[in-house]
């Protein structure tokens, strides 16, 4: 099962558990990014590149499944506007074996942060500023290429 | 041809898509940034360490050939996840 | 937030969930494991050691908690009779960064394997017999020896 | 003091806890395992290799003193998660 959704909507976090959950394998692992809610940040915009963003996606779904032979991938990002709290990303895996879904996991959001077309805006009281990218993720994502 | 802008890039132009016909020595990505980079208010692509595109909806390098290109994206670095 | 939960009740995962968004920090990270539906097993009967098994699960928790700085770790392990494709364990973990998530969630997963008293019983049919452990457990929790 | 068995070696047994008062010769885990095996009907305490124990509660080697340890656990390789 690969799954990847891009959208204004809140992530149905339960439905999209279930559908990893009976993708078939033991074993389940996720990760979720939320709006930090200490630091500040009212809103948090994000913009897309539609059409690029989830073939980006798609691609990337679809290495991790070739990759750890896995029963299921999802990816789910949300754009627009966001609260302290919420939902930004979900990535999930399933595999006969924890160490291919937790790897899987690490995997997708790492290239993610790296491969597809979305761009972050912070609102902190009345100034907005485009978020910068970080070097760290740039090393996160370089240890999966072998 | 399409060009498409993105976060600060589309902010600072004012646009976020346009329809070009970039003349004959125009051959690369770089040579399309700077043909635009003259026109007035498109100072955003003056500094091109700071860009990233993509040529009909992949990831490239800047000194990619523009070949037969109908779709090119101009924006910052990726900020997602 | 440390919460440790052995119960012969379905693991609530959405709650799960939802306490480790809320503790605080952007990034949760959580991995579940499932009574595989694909080889043959009927039931899965789960025995404990109650009282040192909460015990050797919080102190787990509070370890994981302590090296990567987390702002909420849960563990919730099943016990008694389950059907294929249930929940026998969920593990959690939440912090400002994700890899500190991902490792702790990995260490979380890793040691209860070894450090906890559960033992697994498969029902195949009308045979029963108890589960063996597995080498390859030891080897994933002497990872997290430094 | 009071043993208690889990899994196959409750099974083998055929309870679940006892309380035994060992002679002064038993010093270690390791000691108790074997004087309980000349019990007949604990053959299941023989190949000591397959046990594992806790001491009031806290995983430890076979050849752990017991000094004045209240509980002593007996069972296979833990098999959780």
């Amino acid at each position: 099962m690969i799954r990847v959704l891009v959208s204004e909507a809140p992530v149905d976090i339960a439905a999209e558990l279930g559908a990893l959950e009976t993708a078939g394998g033991g074993a389940v692992a996720t990760f979720t990014g939320l709006v930090r809610a200490d630091d500040g940040v009212g809103e948090l915009l994000l913009e897309h590149y539609p059409g690029a963003t989830e073939a980006a996606l798609e691609k990337l779904a679809a290495d991790a499944v070739a990759r750890w032979k896995l029963t299921g991938a999802t990816i789910v990002h949300r754009v627009g506007a966001m609260k302290p709290g919420e939902r930004i990303v979900f990535v999930g895996a399933s595999a006969p074996h924890r160490s291919a879904a937790q790897e899987a996991c690490a995997f997708l959001i790492d290239r993610l942060k790296t491969d597809a077309p979305f761009w972050k805006r912070e609102r902190r009281g009345d100034a907005m500023a485009w978020v910068g990218e970080r070097a760290s993720d740039h090393d996160a994502a370089e240890r999966w290429n072998n | 041809m399409d060009v498409l802008y993105f976060a600060w890039v589309r902010e600072g132009i004012g646009k976020g898509q346009e329809r070009v016909e970039p003349p004959a020595e125009v051959v690369t990505v770089a040579d399309l940034i700077g043909w635009l980079a003259e026109r007035p208010g498109y100072d955003v692509l003056t500094d091109t360490a700071k860009l990233r595109v993509a040529v009909d909806q992949v990831f490239v390098p800047l000194d990619t050939q523009l070949g037969a290109a109908r779709e090119v994206a101009i924006f910052p670095p990726v900020t997602g996840g």
